[in-house]
């Protein structure tokens, strides 16, 4: 990781007291971080400005957004904008810089330590209805709502980011992907559409991805040719995540948003983690946003790279 | 080629891990080899011996014993051809017959040198037997 | 109409899901990889599964009546000549089971626009052959706030008034279409429903259930007071919409879960074959939203993310007797990926009644 | 459906980059070396030309299978291009392999000025693999597959 | 709205035969855009030709579609018909329905349904075609010659005669490169020096040649035409212009530790040198490494020696910015070090040389004064081995993969000329194939072999062990199958050669590319040799791939053609059909410059002003003069703001909707 000019909490002071002193002591004059909401769980992305306005900042285990593509506007108005990044932010971070989508003098990048974000709708598909408090009890959420006390564990319901996080030994974050290589080319047909087939073009996926930063994105653009706005035909449903992971691929640092905020559900992350996966398979371990200077896959070549034809040998149901 | 011959030279090469077609004959390995002067067939010859199947003469030859797996050819060789390993794997393909043994326990008694380190010993029976 | 409640054993639902289905569309919520929509059942097909425990579908009921895109009309060109053909989908009649109060409530606010001269005629003609049966809802969630809207989740609008009590579903028919279902049928299956008429005090019961419920909700109480005509400019005006909007990302999710949103866009798409003219909705956080020759209206995300909550809470109501384009169902409460929504700018904007 | 009936006829779409695969066609054509009419060639001036968009395209449109064919590697005429097409490509045909489309409707191949005949056979070929593919069902259009009518 | 004209051209019976014209036009006349379609027998003939601008004049079309064969025929052919009728060249579409359709369909329906379809692609395409006009830059009419060695000093004095200026930047202190090392040369023997010294002090006497020894490329930036280059003249620490050359300076210098480069550290030289007696220009320089001056501060005995008062010890570099239209690369090659080649015994003896160390102990000039002299005792050698192909042929990663071309003629020479001279040296020659094409080249060979009695042994030589004062060299004779063991006086390694460590930056400025070995790539291997893949930039001698003398001169001339070809013309004519970026879509994301051949992408920092705010933002810009419209950057570009003129992403996609339609 490149972070010499980065903050990092030495002290191991609260990152609310870290926000409040990088005000203070006037290293920013604004500093991005997390908004306390109506409930205790939809933490909104906010700018504060001056500490009065820091009163209302939190940081908890619903802090799960990304705030790095926020810096993309935020960096190019006028003074230096602090920024809170936990350690799977800061790839997207890099690589915004990479791309010059950031304007790196104007950020003071913060890194702040992390434990894993909770997932509120996972939470709630375990049938929790009616959510008043969740409160940790080691391993198991004790959470208290209009229709009793219930309990789950923690791990079940963190964010499907979390659950492989780049910064901890996690799981094999492929684990699905191959699941759905090995199937046989009709079921992973089957299980696109019926998948994709849910989308509702909300474009949420698009509009928080880190790497979709586009000053207007092709699908808004009508002389792109495949400008559209809503899944008029089925094959218009799996074009847009096509074209998407196509043209995050060997830029995605699979931050995980996408899935995070899809509406229906929807596993995105798989398309393109699979795009990972065959970048690190076909042409070495790359990961985006490691640094803020190398090359992207994409961007560059080998002389005895693979050839297409080995995608033919791969796979289930060859 | 006859396809028996072919076989044998396919699991010579399978064997070892080398392709002899990348030889160039520059005898860079025969000029390197300490046991030349013990051997009745040079390792260029093994390379192109087994580049054309004629494996029944190698396993029959003395050198494949005389062979102190230095890998001084394989060390110089400028195609990465590696003839110690062809060597090697004529010698497992002789091993691999039955009751092909070129050292016997029974026959170590009568060679033993107390100079020979133990090491060397366990290896020479590695190498030389089943 | 006749306050005629039968009830039939929640065991034997599936019965009436098939009584309903045998001539026409019956529309359910479904399944489908782990999202609840409301989706065509098909009584042959055993894998569906019907989830009436799951308040809120992803996509409101809207969906129905003014589905995401529909085909108007193409055009073909035959050498030089140009034919116009009219291939907007039939509408056959249909059924739509379990739609909760607040969607309910969504159908008058569409029909305000919709229905108003001159007549959306997609819109007026799936609303005539679609025969509405909510279901009351017995786990409000903690995002819900119908309430403000006057609307009472035990007592939902509809054709048809459903509720889920003491093992049994209780069936009331509150329209003529309504009444028409039912003794459809009746005239199928005369067994099929059991006249539970003034025995219904389980259903009481559970109404006065579902109400207490929601008197402790979290949003119980919210106020809308502040937002009305004589405050547009004040509020249009207040700079506190900069702050709101910042975090939001400008995708249209609040816009297409919200079950009173109507806005659309029409689209040509050349087929090779002619050129197919539909309309699919359109968000106002897009950017390219009724974007013009001359560029666009509102250039920046603070002005469209304004837009969308002065249309529904002051433009809509100055123009339609102050009911206000929201029923507080909560679903973008729960989607926004910002977390950004409605009680938040209504608190923030219209903060001293809430406080 | 109408098309169920019919006869199946593919339609294939050949992206030519125009220094050797272009030349190449040509040079099929000038040696009478016949490949099927199904397929079309557009051309380019570089394998590394042909956007990944197009391919979907095609497929969008109705085409059954998708060709690229470029200079083999290390001639391409803008000494890079072939390159990136192939990592592209290689990338492309996977991704649409993890959403079950058959990988066989796509290939690239490289094809030199010189070789009409591997030309003709690839073109062959890949006629062959599409013939018994049949009908593109998985990721086409249906607005585009349907005529228009009532 | 266009207004397209299709032309369905018979080609006599080549089209008709399988295609049926009539049906091609019928079909053409309702597609959209189309306000004329006719045919004819020959299309490119001159009736045909008229006819196309006669209907370009009558229908007043904007562009038309010529149905006949390949463009690669004939495309050239029909932008000029359109042109001389007052249409824009580029508003011209074939369709290929001859060598794609007719010429490879026997059905007739089959063929005609396919040229159909061709014609409508063609016709979809030119719907959207807009017309492009060759941008124009101009030419700076002077070239730089990167190199002084021979490639460098042919190639800028072919330019020079040709009336233009020429400047060599060499970074040693003299031009003369490789071949001022050389004794002989082969096949015909002529002493090196004989024949390159005059090249020399032409090229420093000739009014349009300008030489910047001691000097290295900074800096490259702009393009054919155009190219600016920073030069770094480094200090030499002697004032060049009041140096009389008279060399006290470097008898008097008290250091005399240094390693004499010339002769490959085969003796020593002083802090202040002239790498050798012929040297251009004639002016020492101070090794300030080695300077007692430059390191203690005292001793400035040079200074105080020279009779024109040029010692500066003060000198600083010196950076000069020029404008050249041509960069001819001629950076030249060294032999390879042999640290991986211990068995050759080269660290262990310092009887094992190379052969470039040969040649300076050969030469009259050398350390030895031309008399074959054992570098460890300076006696007398009785034997010699001679290895060839050390390093080269080499797969491992040791050595080189390619065979450095050379060696088998200098050691032919070599050992002609050690038996010629001693008579009473053995000389052993160790090959593995001993490879001569080239005029007289194998009669040169069989000379040495037959006539001088140099003994060739079908081998390598495995070991070279010093022992006793000799070298025992362990080599094996492949043709008697035995293992030779031969005591060596002096053992000569014809070390394999590799281009100069400069071409590596060098091609990273001037985006000329290098293959794996570091060579530069050429353009076309058979066709355009001596240019590089980046237009204005060529080749010359060695940098581009092992060769001899001969060669090198005879592609350091062809380079300089090239080169006088491009400084003759006032404006150069760009194709339009390169890359164009749209800066409102444009993110500044840097793809697009990452995967650009030709360096043909620059970044800028550039205000935009939308609902009423002006914001500064970073976009592309395509230099058209570089740009060779590969259409790479298109692809990687996200926001789809970087498009190829004449191959738009429209355009292709209209042709695939119409194929597909």
């Amino acid at each position: 990781m490149q972070n010499a000019d980065r903050e990092i909490n030495k002290e191991k002071i609260s990152v609310a007291e870290m926000a409040k002193q990088i005000l203070e002591q006037g290293r920013a004059d604004r500093l991005m971080g997390w908004k306390r909401g109506e409930f205790f769980y939809d933490n909104s992305p906010a700018v504060f400005e001056n500490l009065s306005e820091l009163d209302d900042f939190v940081y908890d285990l619903f802090c799960g957004s990304n705030l790095s593509k926020f810096l993309v506007k935020e960096s190019r108005k006028d003074g230096k904008i602090a920024v809170l990044l936990k350690p799977c932010d800061r790839y997207s971070f890099n690589q915004l810089v990479k791309e010059h989508r950031i304007i790196k003098d104007n950020v003071l990048p913060v890194e702040i330590d992390c434990d894993g974000m909770l997932d509120i709708d996972k939470i709630r598909a375990l049938g929790i209805k009616g959510i008043k408090k969740i409160t940790v009890d080691g391993d198991q959420l004790q959470i208290d709502t209009v229709y009793g006390p219930k309990t789950c564990a923690r791990e079940d319901v963190l964010l499907m980011k979390c659950l492989t996080c780049k910064d901890r030994v996690g799981g094999d974050r492929f684990e699905l992907v191959k699941e759905i290589e090995a199937m046989s080319s009709v079921e992973r047909y089957e299980f696109w559409r019926s998948e994709l087939s849910k989308c509702i073009r909300c474009n949420a996926c698009r509009n928080v991805c880190p790497a979709c930063t586009c000053e207007k994105c092709v699908f808004d653009n009508d002389k792109s040719g495949i400008a559209n706005k809503a899944n008029t035909d089925s094959f218009e449903e799996s074009l847009y995540h096509m074209i998407r992971a196509f043209h995050v691929a060997g830029r995605c640092t699979d931050c995980g948003e996408c899935t995070r905020v899809c509406p229906q559900n929807i596993p995105l992350h798989l398309i393109n983690r699979k795009i990972i996966k065959d970048l690190n398979e076909f042409y070495g371990e790359y990961q985006a946003g490691e640094d803020d200077f190398s090359k992207g896959p994409l961007t560059r070549f080998d002389l005895d790279d693979v050839e297409p034809d080995i995608v033919m040998e791969r796979g289930g149901n060859k | 080629m006859h396809q028996k011959t072919q076989l044998q030279a396919e699991t010579i090469r399978l064997i070892s891990g080398t392709n002899t077609r990348k030889c160039m004959k520059c005898g860079k390995c025969t000029a390197s080899c300490p046991a030349f002067a013990e051997m009745d067939i040079s390792p260029h010859k093994f390379v192109s011996m087994v580049e054309h199947g004629e494996i029944d003469k190698l396993m029959a030859s003395k050198s494949i014993w005389k062979c102190m797996s230095c890998f001084a050819c394989v060390e110089r060789c400028p195609r990465g051809v590696e003839p110690a390993s062809i060597i090697e794997a004529v010698r497992q393909t002789v091993i691999r017959k039955q009751n092909n043994n070129y050292l016997r326990p029974e026959n170590i008694p009568e060679l033993l040198d107390p100079k020979i380190p133990q090491q060397a010993l366990v290896s020479a029976f590695r190498k030389y037997s089943k | 109409m006749s306050a005629q409640i039968l009830t039939v054993k929640m065991e034997n639902i599936g019965n009436l899901f098939k009584a309903i289905a045998a001539d026409q569309k019956l529309y359910l919520p479904l399944e489908q990889a782990g999202q609840v929509q409301f989706l065509p059942y098909d009584p042959a097909d055993d894998s569906q599964k019907v989830r009436l425990d799951v308040l809120n579908t992803v996509r409101s009921a809207k969906d129905l009546f003014f589905p995401q895109s529909e085909n108007m009309v193409a055009f073909k060109k035959q050498g030089k000549k140009i034919d116009i053909i009219e291939n907007r989908e039939k509408v056959e009649a249909f059924t739509v089971f379990g739609v909760r109060a607040c969607d309910a409530r969504s159908f008058d606010i569409l029909d305000r626009v919709f229905l108003s001269e001159p007549v959306d005629v997609s819109y007026a003609e799936r609303r005539a052959r679609g025969t509405v049966v909510t279901l009351a809802c017995n786990e409000p969630e903690e995002t819900c706030f119908c309430e403000t809207f006057g609307i009472d989740a035990a007592k939902p609008d509809g054709d048809i008034t459903t509720w889920i009590a003491d093992g049994l579903l209780w069936w009331q028919a509150n329209t003529n279409k309504g009444v028409k279902l039912t003794d459809k049928l009746l005239s199928v299956d005369a067994g099929l429903f059991v006249d539970s008429t003034g025995e219904a005090k389980a259903l009481e019961e559970q109404q006065e259930k579902i109400r207490e419920i929601i008197s402790q909700l979290p949003l119980h109480g919210l106020s809308l007071e502040y937002f009305h005509k004589e405050e547009l400019k004040t509020i249009f005006n207040s700079p506190k919409w900069q702050e709101l909007s910042e975090a939001c990302i400008g995708c249209g999710t609040c816009t297409f879960v919200c079950p009173t949103c109507q806005c659309y866009d029409i689209r040509d798409y050349d087929t090779g074959n002619g050129v197919q003219r539909y309309r699919c909705w359109d968000s106002c956080m897009y950017s390219d939203f009724v974007m013009m020759a001359h560029g666009n209206p509102r250039t920046s995300q603070v002005e469209r993310f304004r837009q969308r909550f002065m249309h529904k809470l002051v433009y809509y109501p100055a123009n339609n007797e102050g009911i206000f384009s929201c029923v507080g169902c909560g679903r973008c409460l729960a989607k926004c990926p910002s977390s950004m929504n409605i009680v938040k700018v209504a608190k923030t904007i219209g903060g001293e009644a809430n406080v | 459906m109408s098309i169920e009936n019919k006869e199946f006829k593919p339609l294939i779409v050949a992206f030519c980059c125009n220094w050797c695969s272009y030349a190449g066609a040509d040079l099929a054509g000038t040696s009478r070396l016949a490949y099927p009419a199904e397929i079309k060639i557009i051309r380019v001036p570089c394998s590394c030309r042909v956007n990944p968009m197009f391919v979907l395209r095609a497929f969008q449109r109705g085409a059954d299978g998708v060709i690229i064919a470029g200079c083999h590697p290390g001639d391409c005429h803008y000494t890079t291009g072939n390159y990136y097409a192939r990592r592209r490509m290689t990338l492309l045909f996977s991704m649409l392999d993890f959403f079950g489309i058959e990988k066989e409707r796509t290939r690239v191949d490289w094809v030199s000025a010189a070789e009409g005949v591997k030309f003709s056979t690839v073109m062959n070929d890949f006629s062959k693999k599409i013939h018994e593919l049949g009908e593109n069902r998985r990721l086409g259009d249906l607005r585009c597959k349907m005529p228009i009518e009532k | 709205m266009q207004r397209i004209g299709v032309f369905v051209c018979w080609c006599g019976t080549n089209i008709a035969a399988t295609v049926d014209i009539d049906t091609v036009v019928e079909a053409m006349k309702y597609e959209p855009g189309v306000v004329h379609a006719s045919d004819y027998q020959y299309m490119c003939s001159e009736a045909g030709q008229s006819k196309i601008k006669q209907a370009i004049k009558e229908h007043n079309l904007t562009g038309i579609v010529v149905c006949a064969c390949s463009p690669r025929m004939h495309e050239t052919t029909f932008r000029k018909a359109a042109k001389a009728a007052g249409l824009n060249q580029y508003m011209v579409e074939i369709a290929n329905i001859r060598e794609h359709c007719a010429w490879i369909h026997k059905d007739r329906k089959e063929a005609t349904e396919k040229a159909v379809v061709l014609a409508r692609t063609a016709v979809a395409k030119l719907n959207l075609n807009t017309p492009l006009t060759p941008g124009e830059s101009s030419v700076v009419k002077r070239a730089l010659v990167i190199g002084g060695g021979i490639a460098g000093i042919q190639s800028a004095l072919d330019i020079a005669e040709a009336g233009y200026e020429v400047d060599i930047v060499e970074k040693q202190p003299t031009i003369g490169g490789k071949m001022a090392q050389l004794d002989k040369t082969f096949p015909t023997l002529d002493c090196a020096a004989c024949i390159l010294t005059p090249k020399m002090v032409d090229a420093a006497s000739h009014e349009n040649i300008n030489l910047y020894t001691y000097s290295e490329v900074d800096s490259v930036g702009g393009f054919v035409g155009n190219f600016n280059v920073k030069i770094r003249k480094k200090a030499r620490s002697v004032k060049a212009d009041i140096c009389s050359g008279c060399g006290i300076c470097t008898e008097k210098c008290p250091s005399r530790k240094a390693e004499n480069e010339f002769n490959l550290g085969l003796n020593k030289r002083g802090a202040i040198y002239i790498p050798f007696a012929q040297a251009i220009p004639n002016v020492p320089v101070i090794d300030r490494d080695q300077c007692i001056k430059f390191k203690t501060g005292k001793c400035g005995l040079c200074a105080k020696v020279c009779p024109a008062d040029a010692i500066d010890f003060s000198q600083q570099d010196e950076i000069v910015e020029k404008q050249y239209g041509a960069v001819v690369l001629a950076t030249g090659f060294n032999p390879i070090k042999l640290d991986n080649f211990d068995e050759f015994g080269y660290s262990q003896s310092k009887d094992v040389i190379t052969s470039l160390e040969l040649e300076r102990i050969m030469n009259a000039a050398g350390p030895t004064g031309g008399k074959l002299l054992r570098p460890s005792d300076n006696g007398h050698p009785h034997t010699m081995v001679f290895v060839q192909c050390v390093g080269s042929r080499d797969t491992t990663g040791c050595g080189k993969t390619y065979c450095s071309k050379i060696c088998c003629m200098y050691t032919a020479k070599h050992a002609m000329l050690i038996r010629e001279k001693y008579p009473d040296v053995d000389v052993h020659v160790f090959y593995i194939d001993v490879r001569t094409p080239g005029k007289n080249f194998d009669e040169f060979y069989r000379r040495a072999a037959e006539d001088y009695g140099v003994n060739y042994i079908k081998g390598m030589v495995g070991k070279v062990a010093p022992t006793n004062g000799k070298l025992l060299v362990q080599g094996s004779d492949l043709i008697a199958d035995r293992q030779l063991v031969i005591e060596a006086d002096m053992v000569v390694l014809a070390t394999a050669i590799e281009p100069d460590q400069t071409a590596k930056s060098l091609a990273t400025m001037l985006t000329a590319s290098i293959d794996t070995n570091n060579f530069f790539t050429e353009a076309h291997p058979k066709l355009r040799p001596v240019e590089s893949p980046t237009a204005g930039v060529f080749l010359s001698g060695v940098c581009q791939g092992p060769k001899d003398i001969p060669e090198t001169v005879a592609q350091a001339s062809a380079a300089a053609v090239k080169v006088i070809g491009l400084l003759s013309k006032d404006k150069l004519m760009c194709n339009p059909c390169v890359a164009n970026s749209n800066e409102l879509l444009c993110n500044g994301c840097s793809n697009c410059q990452h995967v650009c051949p030709y360096g043909a992408i620059d970044y800028v920092e550039k205000e935009f002003r939308a609902g009423g705010k002006t914001s500064l933002r970073r976009v592309a810009q395509v230099n058209e003069a570089i740009c060779q419209g590969c259409g790479a950057c298109t692809v990687v570009c996200p926001s789809g703001a970087m498009d190829l003129k004449g191959f738009t992403n429209q355009q292709i996609m209209a042709e695939v909707d119409a194929i597909c339609r």
